[in-house]
């Protein structure tokens, strides 16, 4: 779909853990897995620029974001009240896409997970057999586990210190999810995560798609404010080339 | 009726007097998607040099009150590449001015070779913000004499519609402006981004990897106001005006300053079709306030100023 | 343990590294009404000239995206009123920073011959971005030559700690900073406002009576730390550092930048009591993160950026 | 009473009229009659400065305003909602004086109304006899008729298209209020009203009070950016030597 600028009306913000909010706005963003939106967070010339947040999920009149208060924009994004109007700007950047296996295996660490309820449901949706690995710091860190395990057929959580679900980083517990049928890999969260999900779909000789961030200004490769280094020494732009990119794009072979 | 939105720069006619600012825009295709670009006075492209620059390192850029920094560097694909992305331009009967960088008055005469056959482009726009490493690193756009011997290379080498666009980091603009209009400008655009940065207090570190990028934004509006309107009562030639405009007023007020054209730069990133809302919102200006044409608005306020502009544009009184 | 907030600026060691910006203060009096001036780290107060000044016609403000535009026009009871004033804030037992301006060195001079025996001023700041009736009205602070002298003649007029407040109206701030320091100056402090202008779209007039003003407030932050980074390390003397602080977390950038104190305008229009806050959250900030000294934290940031600043800042690359 | 800032909560935020709105904060801002506030109308940089507006109403708990929505920041304010908290300094500036008469004659041009309520209040506690005239363009510019009118012995109404009350400037009703007992004269409004209203006062010998506005910066006579020239030449800062000005001071004698 081609992205579009609108006005959307929020329906509802609900508080759904510490500090993170699920907004639910209404109109029609025909998003792909994956993609994202651009959000005036306030209407006004301060904070000046739009703020970048993965389609949580979306429907024919529904668009629903899941974020975190990271800073003003988000502060001031988490006062807004139902009724009010939003700019909303999108579907922007490469999603997810399909993959080629029966088997998708998708990890979530903390926000990351943002972007990969739709893609659960999406998965489903194409007939895949998904396993879905939600790790978090703290237990305060995973939020709607039952909106995800009702969309996966396995489901594992895990918390750095044990709070709730295993102890350990999330990714040290893929591996098994791997080790039978085909499968392509899916994540999204911090970077270093990222980096162990990629040598984990090496090994394994799997495809696997990662949702990557970076400061944006335009949100639509005019800019070039986003940039990061591709594997090749090249740049490629988060929001256009990106967000989602094959590892090896990123990480190298 | 409407009102008649066309304006003269140089050999251009323009329908209106509304343009993306350079780097604002890409080469036009990202923000094809929003609109047709025909609805543009003019298109103006990335700072555009002889060979590929591949620009600074991220973190590229950092948000400030009302304003953004960037710390792009001119990241583009080289004259040759752009000429390609420029034709695809031409299906919208929409002049396009090439902004032009270089590190040299020689890279920008290159990359005058190369595009000054090709019917796509219009018209340049030399940035003279680049840092001239001839002369040390200083940008070109801080010492008339050697904005006067640029301009007049680069004159002597087109035919073309020659803009030349101003850094607002310099003592006194008017004197650059009239060195660049000495030297054969057909029109002056200004201003380009102030020069600022940007320091993270937790991390205890510059934003920028470039430790100092150009601040654009509504926070420069004022100084860009204030250029405009000492530049343009101080030299015959056209202006274009940009810094800071979001909306239709802003766009009016640099047009009452005295520019003859507005560019919109750093806006497009919070608003994608600002460009035709600007266009749009002059018109309903202009019928609201009976003018039959945006020409009769050019400068306006620097009647109801009493014309005592220059004088009094900061130099009489101590400010504060 | 609290940290240890004091900085030395000249012969002046001062309690905190926070003061008010000239202008924003008044001669102190209005702010004494919500919290004891001697939360500070000195008092500064407005620019005062020889004789009275009456300032410019009103309207004298206007709001400008993340700030304002003022052009008060140094409006002043002259030297021998303020000394009256000045005298007053000797209670507080805090250091009394004036701010000194003229339309000509002589004028400089007459402020300093009139408050030079006064034991309630601590020290002066040259506010050198007045216009120099003599040099056709062009701010004395503009030319290094004129700058180094007129600081050289009044530093041998006094003994007190001199400052010397940059205009960040110029080209290189970095000649004028140095031509400051080679005439004696003790310390700098920077920036003063820019250069800037509004118009009233609705009305086609400049919103200010005198057409250009002053702009200060959040908007220019990003100006200001660029130049007091880029200063710092080019002189020898310590920078006061000041345009668009509103909290804590602003002046640590600013401390971070190579400031060695801070002072803050127009925010104390949207907050009466913001110095004894950010003296407040100074002490918390170092605390946090384990710092002894206000001292330790004295251009930390390019420290972290690899001591490339001066190289780097601004000169070699094309910023967009 | 001294200025000082704090947070004050926003306990209703009511629409009384077309644009106008009556907002009580809880807290307590010790003012007298004719004195004001300055609000921060939004938690942002921009729009930067606070918004200067009268005292309209204030008890040991709460503060009252009564503002028109007259540009970004008045209609920013009218978006805060109750449970918010907003940033008031005041009171600030010179309040109108008790007066030496037993009877006051008060006008009210359009919002310069705001100020008048408390003041109504403040002349009924000190026992004067109290006529009120209220003028403004149309009926839509006549808010709160009710409480004036509960305050004052004598209550005029005037609009200029006769939408309401008398047809005509509030000013041209005023005159017989004043030929019997000797009254103070207390105004605000627009400029042309008070220099009328300033007039009516020297002719009858009255005393006159009057309040204007300035674009204000600090509001606390430190910036000296909200002068008004007075009439023997000097300036006059209107948050300090004002809001409320002798007659005489700004129009002579
Ligand atoms: C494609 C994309 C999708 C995103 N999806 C989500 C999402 O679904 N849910 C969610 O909670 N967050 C998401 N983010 C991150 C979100 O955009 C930032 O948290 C937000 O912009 C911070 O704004 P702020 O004003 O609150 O914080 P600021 O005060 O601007 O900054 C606070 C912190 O956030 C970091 N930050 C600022 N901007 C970005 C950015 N563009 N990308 C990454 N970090 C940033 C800063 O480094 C800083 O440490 C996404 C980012 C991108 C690029
Ligand atoms: C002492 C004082 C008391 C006031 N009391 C009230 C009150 O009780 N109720 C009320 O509705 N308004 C009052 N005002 C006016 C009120 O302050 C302005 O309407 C408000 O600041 C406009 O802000 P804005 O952002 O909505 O408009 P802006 O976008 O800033 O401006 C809109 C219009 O308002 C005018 N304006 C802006 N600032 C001021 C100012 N400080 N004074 C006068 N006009 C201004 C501008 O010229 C412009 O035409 C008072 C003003 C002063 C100085
Ligand atoms: C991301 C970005 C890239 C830019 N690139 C260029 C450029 O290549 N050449 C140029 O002359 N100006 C460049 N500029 C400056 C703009 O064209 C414009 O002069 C400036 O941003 C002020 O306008 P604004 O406030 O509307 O953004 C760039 C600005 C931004 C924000
Ligand atoms: C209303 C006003 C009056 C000022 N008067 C003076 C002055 O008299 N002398 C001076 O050197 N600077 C003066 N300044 C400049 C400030 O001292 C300060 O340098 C500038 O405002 C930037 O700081 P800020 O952004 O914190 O306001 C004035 C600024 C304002 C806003
Ligand atoms: S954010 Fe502008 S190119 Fe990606
Ligand atoms: S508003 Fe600052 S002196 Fe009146």
């Amino acid at each position: 779909m081609m992205p579009k600028k609108q006005e959307m009306m929020l329906l509802r913000q609900e508080q759904v853990g510490e500090d993170i909010f699920r907004l639910t706005l209404q109109g029609e963003v025909a998003a792909l897995p994956g993609q994202f939106v651009q959000v005036g967070v306030a209407p006004a010339l301060d904070p000046y620029l739009l703020r970048p947040f993965s389609v949580h999920d979306c429907s024919p009149d529904t668009l629903t974001l899941l974020y975190r208060i990271a800073g003003r924009g988000t502060l001031l994004l988490s006062r807004r009240q139902p009724g009010e109007m939003l700019t909303v700007t999108g579907p922007l950047g490469r999603g997810f896409p399909a993959g080629k296996a029966d088997r998708a295996v998708v990890v979530a660490g903390g926000m990351g997970a943002a972007p990969l309820l739709y893609l659960l449901r999406f998965l489903r949706a194409a007939g895949k057999d998904v396993a879905f690995f939600y790790g978090a710091r703290t237990a305060a860190g995973l939020v709607l586990q039952d909106s995800y395990r009702s969309l996966a057929d396995e489901y594992t959580a895990a918390t750095e210190d044990g709070s709730a679900g295993k102890k350990g980083l999330v990714t040290q517990f893929v591996h098994p999810a791997l080790s039978g049928k085909k499968a392509d890999l899916y994540a999204c969260g911090p970077l270093p995560m990222l980096r162990a999900v990629a040598a984990l779909a090496k090994e394994a000789g799997a495809d696997c798609y990662l949702s990557l961030e970076a400061r944006m200004a335009c949100g639509v490769g005019a800019c070039l404010g986003c940039v990061i280094r591709g594997a090749d020494g090249g740049w490629r732009r988060v929001c256009t080339d990106g967000p989602v990119f094959r590892a090896e794009e990123v990480f190298g072979r | 009726m409407t009102p008649d939105l066309t304006v003269k720069i140089g050999k251009l006619t323009l329908r209106n007097p509304v343009m993306p600012a350079s780097g604002c825009f890409g080469y036009g295709e990202e923000y094809a998607v929003f609109y047709s670009l025909e609805q543009l006075g003019a298109i103006v492209v990335k700072g555009t040099t002889a060979k590929p620059w591949t620009g600074n390192p991220p973190v590229r850029l950092a948000e400030t009150p009302a304003g953004m920094l960037n710390a792009i560097g001119l990241q583009n694909p080289g004259a040759e590449a752009a000429r390609e992305k420029i034709r695809q331009l031409q299906q919208y009967n929409t002049p396009v001015i090439v902004n032009v960088a270089g590190h040299s008055p020689k890279e920008y005469l290159q990359v005058i070779r190369i595009l000054d056959e090709e019917p796509a482009v219009s018209a340049y726009e030399l940035n003279i913000s680049c840092p001239n490493v001839r002369d040390g690193g200083l940008a070109f756009g801080t010492d008339p004499q050697v904005v006067n011997t640029l301009v007049q290379a680069v004159r002597q080498a087109t035919e073309k519609t020659l803009i030349v666009k101003l850094s607002p980091n310099v003592t006194d603009i008017v004197a650059i402006a009239r060195a660049a209009e000495d030297a054969g400008a057909d029109a002056l655009s200004l201003i380009n981004t102030l020069l600022g940065m940007a320091i993270d207090s937790e991390t205890r570190r510059p934003l920028l990897a470039n430790l100092t990028g150009g601040l654009s934004g509504p926070a420069i509006k004022p100084v860009a106001l204030r250029m405009v309107w000492q530049v343009s009562e101080a030299v015959h030639i056209p202006v274009i005006g940009m810094g800071g405009i979001t909306c239709a007023a802003d766009a009016v007020e640099f047009l009452l300053a005295g520019a003859t054209a507005v560019a919109i730069g750093s806006a497009h990133f919070i608003n994608p079709t600002v460009c035709p809302e600007v266009v749009q919102g002059i018109a309903a200006y202009l019928t609201r306030h009976g003018f039959r044409a945006v020409r009769e608005i050019i400068g306006l306020a620097k009647k109801a100023a009493g014309g005592e502009g220059e004088k009094d544009a900061g130099k009489d009184h101590c400010r504060s």
